[in-house]
């Protein structure tokens, strides 16, 4: 293998959302460039919004990318209702909690199973893979199934949803359809703990491992959640949601239609799973907590590739989170439907959360008529992709240095780099401020 | 309150049956025996039912048809260009012209399965032109039913007078049975008129022009003949006020409409004219009934 | 036809006795002031006095969708049951359900009969419940306010008690079994009934002219009221979803999964624009306006000179639900010139 | 019958990748329909695609928003016999068309907030269909789930798969919801909306947006009065309607009006 002047090109990056590829220029034996490019043409959802009224925000943001369509849509009814200056009531915070739950469920299990453990276990595809592990495949597509019919019920679909509204929802759900999705939870625990001994016994190779700052939000309440209005940093700083722009700073770059994001001090940073659980996995409780120590004995580790096992032990703490609400909805009265009323006036509004991938932020302002007058969306893959560019020059330089045999083998490896961030391209293409 | 006219509640006629079973939406299989293009695209199928006894004992009347299915494609209703005379078999003739009929062309051969239902709808009245003079009007495709009702004359022959058959095609490509008829012509059995739109350029030795142009070459008894015609609806603006020029009364005039029909049985309500099913009362009318019917010829 | 009475008090009792002729299905409330017809256990949910229910019974009888035929890759095409309700008590009939039931019934039950529909409709008990008219009601006007037959027991309300009415051995059974219910009916009853239903008569404010109807019709088939209609159509179905004796349906064949192909048959409207479009692409109903008046033409005129009566029998739904304010009682008054 | 496995291609364009994902989300059907086909080049689900070979069956979503796209689909038509349009952006243009009046470098100055971009190429979003034919058409956003199996079925059986056009209407009346128009004063494209969904928004008490893009030949004027008669003004009028295949919409008229809304 010669060492002047190469280029290690993957021109379109498989088994992720949306479009993308990696470029690498080693010249000299020295790495040169690394670029995560992203090709994915713009859809300009945020500029397209400025003008529109507020009770259209959520139809037209939750098409930013269909993954990650419940969590933008919590994510901006929560803005939209902060502007508005009215709180949700414990039900409907319940719900969509609940929403954000299967949508994690959802998109965990699709990514776990169908799009990273390919790697792991030597294949192109999950569809390749269902011929060697066909039981297994089909307890995965099972969660997943399990996770888009939450969304369903409460959503009203299981992309896109449209039951949900500023102010609550069109349409509650019934209590014996909340009962079958609690037992289903319950029934998909035993199986899952069967994987989280698969995984454990899978090891993760250390090749991308690298120092790292990982950012995610301070949990609402004791416990493991998914919401909350402070960002914290693995540094120990602390910021309200609301000042993110002080703390998150956007740049654009030429090869990207994603911007990217530093934190102030200029460093990059992960946000997601592995940066849930360095935070806060030591409120893991029950199962959740038994698979955290299980698939990492010594901690959480600044190893990228330990991203897919750290969804894992989300996805144990969710089938268990999840029956709690269910519980916690049923002891409600069953009712129709539950909306709240409120004035339309001025306002702005930030709304945050931790989806699949890691911090959210929506941000809006609109008049006094409820016409948008500004819109801003930081999605987490937007804020990893600075950080993946890093973990990739440093895979390549150390992959360089021991011999690791093919370029297909080297390609192989930076595209799992890139995967297990879980990367959601449509997303990130939407960065925007006004 | 004024109910117009009073009539009490009645059932019309006792249940009705279909040929191929007492549930009239369940086809009865039926092998494809035989397949063959007539012109590029019309086939000709030759189909005989699987149960034996239903394919010695099924019958018809000409003009009727059938509708044929195949499962999850879908089902279409089709003329039969055979005689009842002609017992085991029966033939359908075919154009491509949709999901279905694509199916049939591009999967179905000879020994494969399809569903077929019927007889449907009432067909010409054969009984009533017998020992008339018969004059057969066909346009492009309408001459498939056509076709039944000459192969029926021409079995009971002695039963009928002169037939005459005034056939128009696109062109020479496009004549359906063109062997066949020029044969029966050669026997004597029908006086064959031929019209094309235009020869592209094929050798061809009838008329080129309308189909209607070919009523001015022939000369017959009007008050002791009947018409009959059938084609496509733009056929039929013309053709009918000139067999009326031509002194035929409009109850001697028969044609066969063509309509969307689903159910084939006056239940599914597509292809009625006010209150007449095409599919039921039909598709055979006389002019008279039909030109009462509004809408009912469409022009 | 034989009349009995019976206390108000024991409604309960009389549709907890029904269920013993199938799934008791009543008007139950959805929305403040609209209902829709379901199968209930708890009876305290009954409406029967609800005018209207969104869909009519007709939806007992033939689903919105149902599969007719199934075939397995390699089997057989099959007749399927998706459509079979089981033995099904229709509790809260009104006299127009009940002529629509006939409408129905000479559509389905002559020349070939529908099997899908008579194996529900030969399970069926009707439980009919006199009513009073609305603003939208228009049954007099067709003959169809009141009826002699077509049901098993009719209660009409009498205040403290019910005039109810048997019409059919099955009535008769019903009756027999619960002798409990019931006393002979008096004179002050069959009085009380005869004032209420004077009474009901003088509370219709919507009536529609259907002398010599037919041929009203013929003589204005050109007539420019139409094409206005036409232009305020939205053709969205809604007015044939919600007439008790819309019946047409499409036939549509899929494959649902794998080696498995169905043919279902759903409920259709002449309203919608491919309705009569034929294989190839012709449309013979291309015009919007063309199609509003068949589908006027059909109800008020092709069916009377079929069977002497239209197919229409003034229950007002097509009024309520039309999105844009179509008035069938106006559009006659407007070709009858009368506006 | 016996016919070998066809070659299938999956495609998203510029888009949310909603429809592909609906595909994964068919888990029970999943893996049986898979071993029928044989999926060659898909990049959301494999990473070992086949760029070039002849595809029987390919499927398309998203958009046309850069020359790259445009690029893609001529190459993907070149090699597909049956291409089947995915979801309301590949069929209408669907949400990211709405604004195409709007320069798209007035919009990339907003986003973006430098200038000149030369990296982004993007023109103003179009329908595939806008470029090339397709021979099916399957609108929704996302797509349902039990249409896109009808297709696949379908067009694994060797037949064209069917679909009634009918509005969302005929659904949502089958399901005894109470009219949005009728009953709440709302602007609802139910009328006007190929339905397929099960009235999915009309039966969560929301009025239709018209994610599924337009009838063939819709009641438009006839529509706008409706609203206009209960008294709703033309703004909200012009704002309920302006965005799923807005462009239909604007071709129907409403070009006016959207304008009228925008405050830029």
């Amino acid at each position: 293998m010669s060492a002047a002047g190469r280029s290690i090109v993957i021109p379109h990056l498989g088994r992720v959302e949306g479009h993308g590829g990696i470029f690498v220029k080693v010249v000299g034996g020295r790495v040169h460039e690394v670029n995560m490019d992203i090709f994915e043409g713009s859809r300009y959802y945020e500029a397209l919004l400025k003008g529109k009224h507020f009770l259209d925000v959520q139809g037209v943001i939750t098409r930013v990318c269909a993954i990650c369509s419940a969590g933008h849509t919590v994510a901006a009814l929560a803005a939209l209702e902060n502007a508005l200056g009215i709180g949700s009531s414990p039900r409907v915070f319940k719900m969509r909690g609940l929403l954000t739950l299967g949508a994690t469920i959802e998109s965990h299990a699709l990514h776990v199973f169908a799009l990273a453990l390919p790697d792991f276990l030597g294949f192109d595809s999950v569809i390749a893979m269902a011929e060697k592990y066909p039981r297994e495949v089909t307890f995965a597509l099972k969660l997943k199934q399990l996770g888009n019919r939450i969304q369903e019920l409460i959503g009203g679909r299981a992309v896109h949803p449209v039951n949900t509204l500023v102010g609550g929802f069109g349409k509650l759900p019934r209590h014996r359809d909340l009962e079958e999705i609690r037992a289903a939870l319950a029934a998909a625990q035993g199986p899952l703990a069967g994987f989280v001994e698969l995984a454990a016994s899978i090891e993760v190779p250390d090749f991308a491992a690298r120092p790292t700052v990982f950012v995610a939000l301070r949990p609402h309440e004791e416990g493991y959640r998914f919401r909350g209005s402070t960002l914290c940093t693995s540094r120990g700083e602390e910021f309200p949601v609301a000042e993110y722009r002080d703390v998150v700073r956007e740049f654009t770059v030429e090869h990207s239609h994603a911007k990217h994001a530093a934190l102030a001090s200029g460093e990059t940073y992960m946000v997601g799973s592995l940066a849930r659980l360095a935070l806060w996995g030591d409120r893991l409780v029950g199962q959740a907590r038994e698979a955290f120590q299980r698939l990492f004995p010594r901690g959480v580790e600044e190893n990228v590739l330990t991203n897919t096992w750290a969804q894992l032990v989300e996805l144990v703490h969710c089938l268990e989170r999840g029956q709690q609400v269910c519980e916690e909805l049923l002891g409600l009265p069953e009712e129709e439907r539950e909306m709240q009323d409120y004035r339309v006036r001025a306002g702005r509004g930030v709304g945050a959360i931790e989806v699949p991938r890691g911090t959210l932020i929506h941000e809006y302002s609109f008049d006094d008529d409820g016409i948008i007058e500004s819109a801003n969306v930081i999605t987490p893959t937007a804020q990893n992709l600075a950080n993946t560019e890093r973990d990739l020059r440093a895979a390549v330089e150390r992959l360089l240095a021991s011999d690791v045999g093919s370029e297909s083998i080297l390609k192989l490896k930076l595209e799992m780099v890139a995967r297990a961030y879980d990367p959601c391209i449509s997303c990130s293409v939407h960065v925007t401020c006004l | 309150m004024s109910v117009v006219i009073p009539k009490p509640f009645v059932p019309r006629g006792g249940p009705r049956e279909l040929a191929t079973g007492p549930n009239p939406y369940l086809p009865a299989p039926a092998r494809i025996m035989r397949a063959a293009d007539l012109v590029p695209d019309v086939r000709l199928f030759e189909l005989r039912f699987t149960d034996s006894t239903l394919a010695d004992s099924f019958t018809f009347r000409p003009g009727q048809f059938v509708e044929l299915s195949v499962e999850g494609v879908g089902e279409g209703p089709f003329s039969l260009p055979s005689s009842p005379t002609r017992r085991g078999v029966f033939q359908l003739g075919i154009r491509r012209a949709g999901k279905l009929t694509d199916f049939l062309f591009n999967y179905l051969s000879e020994g494969d399965e399809v569903g077929i239902r019927g007889p449907l709808g009432n067909g010409f009245p054969v009984e009533r032109l017998e020992g008339s003079d018969l004059m057969l009007v066909a346009g492009g495709l309408g001459m498939v039913p056509l076709r039944g009702l000459l192969q029926y004359v021409v079995d009971l022959r002695e039963r009928f007078g002169r037939v005459m058959l005034l056939y128009g095609s696109r062109n020479p490509d496009a004549v359906l049975f063109r062997e066949e008829l020029e044969s029966l012509a050669r026997r004597g059995d029908v006086e064959l008129h031929l019209s094309v739109d235009a020869t592209q350029g094929k050798p061809w030795s009838g008329r080129v022009g309308v189909v209607t142009e070919l009523l001015d070459e022939v000369v017959c008894d009007v008050p002791s003949t009947y018409a009959v015609a059938c084609g496509p609806p733009v056929f039929y603006k013309f053709m009918l006020e000139k067999l009326v020029a031509m002194g035929f009364g409009r109850d001697r005039i028969f044609l066969s409409l063509e309509r969307r029909m689903e159910c084939g049985i006056g239940k599914c309500g597509h292809c009625a004219v006010g209150y007449t099913f095409t599919c039921l009362h039909g598709p055979v009318f006389s002019y008279w009934d039909a030109m009462n019917l509004p809408e009912l010829i469409y022009t | 036809m034989q009349t009995f009475r019976m206390n108000a008090s024991f409604l309960p009792a009389f549709m907890e006795a029904l269920k013993r002729w199938g799934t008791l299905v009543a008007p139950v409330e959805r929305g403040a002031g609209t209902y829709v017809l379901q199968a209930i256990d708890d009876v305290s949910l009954a409406r029967p006095d609800a005018l209207r229910t969104i869909l009519p019974f007709k939806k007992l009888l033939l689903k919105p969708r149902f599969a007719m035929l199934e075939r397995r890759d390699g089997g057989r095409t099959e007749e399927v049951f998706d459509n079979d309700m089981g033995p099904i008590v229709y509790f809260g009939a009104h006299a127009c359900d009940i002529h629509a039931l006939e409408i129905l019934d000479l559509i389905y039950m002559t020349d070939y009969v529908d099997p899908y529909y008579r194996r529900n409709r030969e399970r069926l008990t009707v439980v009919g419940y006199g009513c009073m008219p609305d603003e939208y009601c228009f049954c007099e006007s067709l003959g169809t306010e009141t009826v002699e037959r077509g049901f098993d027991v009719f209660l009409t309300p009498l205040g403290d008690r019910f005039l109810v009415t048997v019409c059919s051995a099955r009535g008769d059974d019903i009756v027999r079994a619960n002798p409990e219910l019931f006393e002979p009916a008096s004179r002050a009853d069959t009085r009380d009934y005869l004032k209420r239903l004077q009474e009901r008569e003088q509370s219709f404010s919507l009536a529609m002219d259907v002398t010599d109807l037919p041929y009203v019709l013929e003589l204005k088939r050109e007539d420019p009221v139409w094409d206005e209609v036409g232009k305020k159509c939205l053709c969205c179905g809604s007015c044939s979803m919600v007439c008790p004796t819309c019946a047409c349906f499409n036939v549509v064949d899929e494959r649902p999964e794998l080696g498995r192909a169905v043919r279902a048959r759903t409920w259709d409207a002449c309203l919608y624009r491919d309705y009569a479009t034929v294989a190839g692409g012709h449309n013979f109903r291309a015009d919007r306006a063309d199609r509003v008046r068949n589908r006027y033409y059909h109800k008020q005129e092709a069916f009377v000179r079929e069977f002497g009566k239209p197919s229409c029998v003034g229950c007002g739904r097509c009024i309520e639900n039309c999105p844009t304010g179509i008035n069938v009682v106006e559009v006659f008054k407007y070709v009858r010139g009368e506006l | 019958m016996a016919k070998s496995k066809p070659k299938v291609g999956i495609f998203g364009l510029t888009g949310c990748a909603g429809d592909q994902l609906q595909i994964l989300n068919c888990e029970d059907q999943l893996i049986p329909l898979a071993r029928q086909m044989d999926i060659v080049d898909w990049v959301m689900a494999s990473s070992r695609n086949d760029h070039t070979c002849r595809l029987d069956i390919a499927f398309v979503e998203g958009v046309v928003a850069t020359e790259r796209d445009l690029e893609s689909l001529k190459e993907i038509r070149a090699r597909t016999k049956t291409l089947v349009a995915l979801g309301t952006c590949a069929v209408w243009g669907g949400l990211p068309a709405m604004h195409n009046e709007i320069p798209r470098e007035v919009l990339q100055r907003e986003v973006y907030h430098s200038s000149p971009l030369h990296f982004l190429d993007t023109v103003e979003a179009l329908p595939p269909t806008h470029f090339v034919p397709f021979e099916i058409t399957l609108p929704g956003c996302p797509i349902e789930r039990h249409e896109f199996l009808r297709v696949a079925h379908a067009l694994l059986a060797g037949a064209m798969p069917e679909f009634h056009m009918l509005p969302v209407c005929w659904e949502c009346k089958a399901k005894e919801n109470l009219c949005r128009v009728v009953y709440f004063q709302e602007v609802c494209a139910g009328a006007m909306t190929r339905g397929g969904c099960g009235a999915r928004c009309p039966s969560h008490a929301v009025a239709c947006a018209g994610c599924r893009g337009p009838l063939e030949e819709p009641n438009y004027d006839a529509n706008i009065t409706m609203f206009a008669d209960r008294g709703i003004s033309w703004v909200e009028i012009a704002r309920k309607m302006s965005q799923f295949s807005a462009p239909v919409w604007i071709k129907q008229g409403l070009e006016k009006e959207v304008r009228h809304e925008r405050r830029r």
